[in-house]
């Protein structure tokens, strides 16, 4: 006799609000409707929700490969791709199609493994980080109580992947490419964890959700209370925003890949699908690290507005991407590439010490705020951190400003 | 403790590979791995915090230290080290293998107790940070001194201090070319 | 066999590799690879009885490792940047080759 | 971690300080003016038409300019086979450095000379674009294109130009090159009409001496005349 299961999951209700939530729903549901195991039913939910999140990100990669050529284009007074399909719509694809088509080299002297292995590992990283991320008040793929930590845990094998790439192929312009890399992340990894402290020691958690709810609510009934509208939040937003370019390999701080010094960096040495794959890797640790800048200081899905919460989180989530990448397609339009010492010496000489000094600037306003000193809050961490603002200021134009080099070699 | 019996061997042959392979590159990534897979030893057994903290701080910062220092220090070639392998073998596992055995012999002679619970014992966030800034308060603040001087001598040392640091290197006999 | 004795096992072998790196490797970089090994070994030690061993509410294992791992970290950077001195002195890391002091 | 011995031996001018105004110098002002500039040329692209300096390639062709020199072609009057200019005298063949140009001269059945090339070939993909052989050409027949799109999936024979796709006629040059190709026309013009004159002339000459001949003759008969008369 066939035991049918006695009762069938309930089906949640679909709303706009978990929308995101349906592939999820949908596989639970029916693996549950013909009878699976408990486990299986489990395994399930968790391949739907890596589905959703990697296969949002997927088309925002490529989304974004094409608004980011179009964007520079017309920053460059051009009208960008515009041959395939209308507006140049299906020019990702053409681009997919060339890259798979494309042979695969391998040079003579690269290890095949370390080789074949880099590109792989350079796409985890900002996928697993990608499942941390609160969406939507009802969307957080995985909500992990030390879901800050894990983020900041799997960036780090990024650097991994990249010196593998720079050191399996076997050539000269990787090696230096990868050199430049590490340096330049293991370098900008400092502000940006920091700058991350003072958000942790307000909140008083590393949960990514509880952080974000923590920014719900409006000062004076309209200003949000993100933390970006605070002294250490603004201070520390800023450090994060500028980290998380050199982080995400972006220009002005995309050496290593300076196209005009050392062809490619890295990634010289690659063709085909694994160069793609570095590129996948490198947008989607781009949404990545927006996304978390979003979630720690632009008050992650909370509306910019009271009123507007018939509206999504989760749109107001993406909304603030797009923001935010914009700003960087902007950014990365406008200003020219740093050269190297510049790069570090602004990193260990004015990122740091500037985010060293939002930690006391966020624990004064922690506790002022909770013994009900407002105002008292406002007239301490603003001078505590326009003081050292300006001193830096100072010193950096005085002492440490672009000098012109004469090489003696060169007469 | 099926995630202890894959991941156990998984780490020794890891570390196997960092200590035997002759091309001092392929030993850091195996470091590396064998780090990374200790993490995950971590994250498995329930102490999440520490698991993410190793491999924040080892692979991400040691590992990537040593490799880079390698990368610097442009290490020569492997064949030398393998030349001279089997004399330091030798003298290696003759130091090694005394201390292993007694190693194992205590092992067995203490008679580990039986597991008492086979849930993790609780370790939240917020008690690691009760413990941290109460009981361990004067640790943390001494470590913390101690890694700032790290970070300043580190940086010193790097640099070279003036006045020390040559390019000529030490008249020796042996000395090689740069 | 029990975790913990598993877990105990695993640190006596790696902590032996490791031992056994310090002693066969000449390149003080890899020296820091066994030495790196060795510490590790004694970390999961920590864990392993923290988690295998009698209930412990002021979590002494995880934050002896919490420690471990941050003096570990300033023992790398601070071995490194000896290892880099000596290395712009003598063009070597292989430690057979310091050797001015021989008498 | 840089190596104190690899350091490149560079002395560093520092920039002489901006002058001070008395103002104040506000930090990040330069990066904020150039992103305003940076965001401008972005919006304006939208709207002002001046802005797009872009050419849509295969729909829109920048006009040449009379100074564009590509590879050489044959310059021929009216007829394309009968007028060709050239001689296959040889001399472009001979001078070509990379010897790109291959010509054959054409004879009657006789083995007498055309004085026009059986085959002319110029491979473009040794043709350096020098244009010495448009300089040396003493018949005004070869001259260097402003023709670029000769891309060719065969890379033998589809850049081997011969007479078929070599020769174009005046009017194309006088189009592509006007100063040059009216100054060409009017000195063959010049010389064609010297050429006429002396042709007329010569012939004018000649039949004064036909005439001057049969006068000579005819007197010389009336003399033989005379004298069998008075014999």
């Amino acid at each position: 006799m066939i035991s049918l299961p006695v009762q069938t999951a309930s089906f949640p209700p679909v709303t706009l609000e978990n929308l995101p939530l349906l592939p999820k729903n949908l596989v639970e549901f029916l693996l549950g409707w013909v009878g699976a195991p408990e486990w299986l039913v489990y395994a399930g939910g968790i391949v739907a929700t890596a589905g959703t999140v990697v296969g949002v990100f997927l088309s925002a990669f490529a989304l974004l490969s094409l608004v980011e050529r179009k964007t520079l284009a017309r920053i460059q007074n051009r009208l960008g791709p515009n041959r395939a399909g209308w507006f140049g719509i299906f020019q990702p694809v053409a681009d997919g199609i060339k890259m798979l088509t494309k042979e695969d080299i391998v040079p003579a002297k690269a290890e095949w493994l370390l080789h074949l292995a880099a590109p792989v590992l350079i796409v985890v990283p900002p996928i697993l980080a990608l499942g941390v991320i609160p969406y939507g008040c009802e969307w957080t793929p995985v909500p992990l109580e030390l879901g800050l930590l894990f983020f900041f845990a799997t960036g780090t094998l990024t650097e991994i992947a990249v010196f593998m790439a720079g050191w399996a192929s076997g050539s000269k312009f990787p090696m230096l490419g990868a050199m430049r890399a590490i340096s330049q992340m293991v370098s900008y990894e400092l502000p940006l964890v920091i700058s991350a402290l003072g958000v942790i020691m307000v909140t008083g958690s590393l949960s990514l959700p509880d952080i974000v709810g923590k920014q719900g609510g409006y000062h004076l009934g309209f200003i949000p209370a993100w933390n970006l509208f605070t002294p250490w939040g603004l201070s520390a937003g800023i450090i994060f925003y500028i980290a998380s370019i050199a982080e995400a390999n972006r220009c002005p701080f995309d050496l290593p890949e300076g196209e005009s010094e050392i062809v490619a960096g890295h990634m010289t040495e690659y063709s085909g699908f694994k160069y793609a794959l570095f590129f996948m890797g490198e947008y989607l640790g781009l949404f990545a690290i927006a996304g978390l800048g979003i979630t720690l200081f632009l008050g992650g899905w909370q509306a910019p507005l009271p009123g507007l919460g018939f509206v999504p989180s989760w749109i107001w989530f993406f909304a603030k991407l797009a923001v935010v990448i914009m700003s960087y397609l902007w950014i990365r339009g406008t200003f020219p590439r740093v050269r190297i010492d510049q790069l570090m010496r602004f990193a260990w000489l004015c990122m740091i010490p500037m985010a060293l000094v939002t930690i006391p600037a966020a624990g004064i306003w922690t506790l002022l705020r909770a013994n009900g000193h407002g105002l008292f809050a406002w007239l301490v961490t603003v001078p505590l951190l326009v003081f050292p603002w300006i001193v830096l200021t100072i010193v950096y134009n005085r002492c440490l400003a672009p000098a012109t080099r004469k090489y003696t070699f060169a007469e | 403790m099926l995630p202890l019996l894959i991941l156990s061997p998984l780490i020794l042959l890891a570390a196997l590979g960092a200590v035997w392979k002759a091309r001092p590159v392929h030993a850091a990534l195996l470091l590396a791995l064998t780090l990374a897979l200790i993490a995950l030893l971590y994250l498995a057994i329930g102490a999440y915090f520490i698991g993410l903290v190793q491999f924040m701080v080892y692979v991400g910062a040691v590992a990537i230290l040593i490799v880079f220092s390698l990368l610097i220090t442009r290490p020569g070639d492997e064949a030398e080290e393998i030349s001279r392998r089997p004399s330091s073998l030798l003298t290696g596992l003759i130091c090694t293998v005394p201390v292993l055995a007694v190693l194992f012999i205590s092992l067995i002679r203490a008679n580990p107790p039986e597991p008492a619970a086979s849930d993790a014992p609780s370790a939240t966030l917020q008690q690691f940070g009760e413990k941290l800034f109460t009981t361990h308060a004067p640790v943390v603040i001494t470590v913390g001194v101690l890694l700032t001087a790290v970070l300043i001598g580190a940086a010193l040392f790097a640099r070279g201090v003036q006045g020390i640091s040559s390019s000529e290197p030490f008249e020796s006999g042996k000395s090689l070319p740069p | 066999m029990t975790p913990l004795a598993t877990l105990l096992t695993l640190s006596s072998v790696l902590f032996s590799l490791g031992l056994l790196a310090v002693l066969t490797r000449r390149n003080a970089i890899l020296i820091l690879v066994g030495i790196e090994l060795m510490l590790n070994a004694a970390n999961i030690n920590f864990i392993a009885f923290w988690r295998y061993g009698p209930p412990d509410p002021d979590l002494t294992g995880p934050m002896f490792v919490l420690f471990s791992i941050a003096i570990a970290a300033a023992e790398a950077a601070v071995g490194l940047a000896i290892i880099l001195m000596v290395f712009r002195h003598t063009r070597s890391t292989d430690l057979n080759r310091l050797d001015s002091l021989h008498g | 971690m840089n190596d104190s011995s690899m350091e490149p031996t560079t002395s560093i001018n520092r920039l002489p300080a901006p002058p001070k105004s008395g103002r104040w110098i506000v930090p990040g002002l330069g990066l904020f003016q150039g992103l305003m500039v940076a965001g401008r040329n972005m919006f304006e692209s939208y709207y002002k038409k001046e802005r797009m300096t872009t050419i849509q390639y295969p729909e829109q062709r920048a006009p040449i300019s009379p100074n564009f020199r590509n590879f050489p072609f044959l310059c021929y009057d009216k007829d394309p086979v009968a007028g060709l200019r050239c001689t296959a005298c040889s001399i472009c063949e001979n001078e070509c450095p990379p010897k790109c140009i291959y010509i054959v001269l054409d004879r009657d059945e006789n083995g007498k000379s055309l004085k026009r090339p059986k085959v002319f070939d110029i491979d473009i993909s040794v043709c350096m674009n020098c244009g010495i052989c448009a300089e040396v050409c003493p018949f005004d027949s070869i001259y260097m294109d402003g023709e670029y799109e000769l891309s060719n999936d065969d890379r033998f024979s589809g850049l081997l130009l011969g007479l078929d796709r070599l020769s174009k006629s005046a009017e194309y040059h006088m189009q592509l090159r006007p100063e040059e190709a009216s100054e060409v026309m009017a000195r063959r013009k010049a010389d064609e009409e010297k050429k006429a004159a002396a042709q007329a002339a010569k012939e004018a000459k000649a039949k004064a001496d036909k005439e001057a001949k049969e006068k000579a003759a005819a007197e010389a008969q009336a003399a033989t005349e005379q004298k069998g008369e008075s014999a």
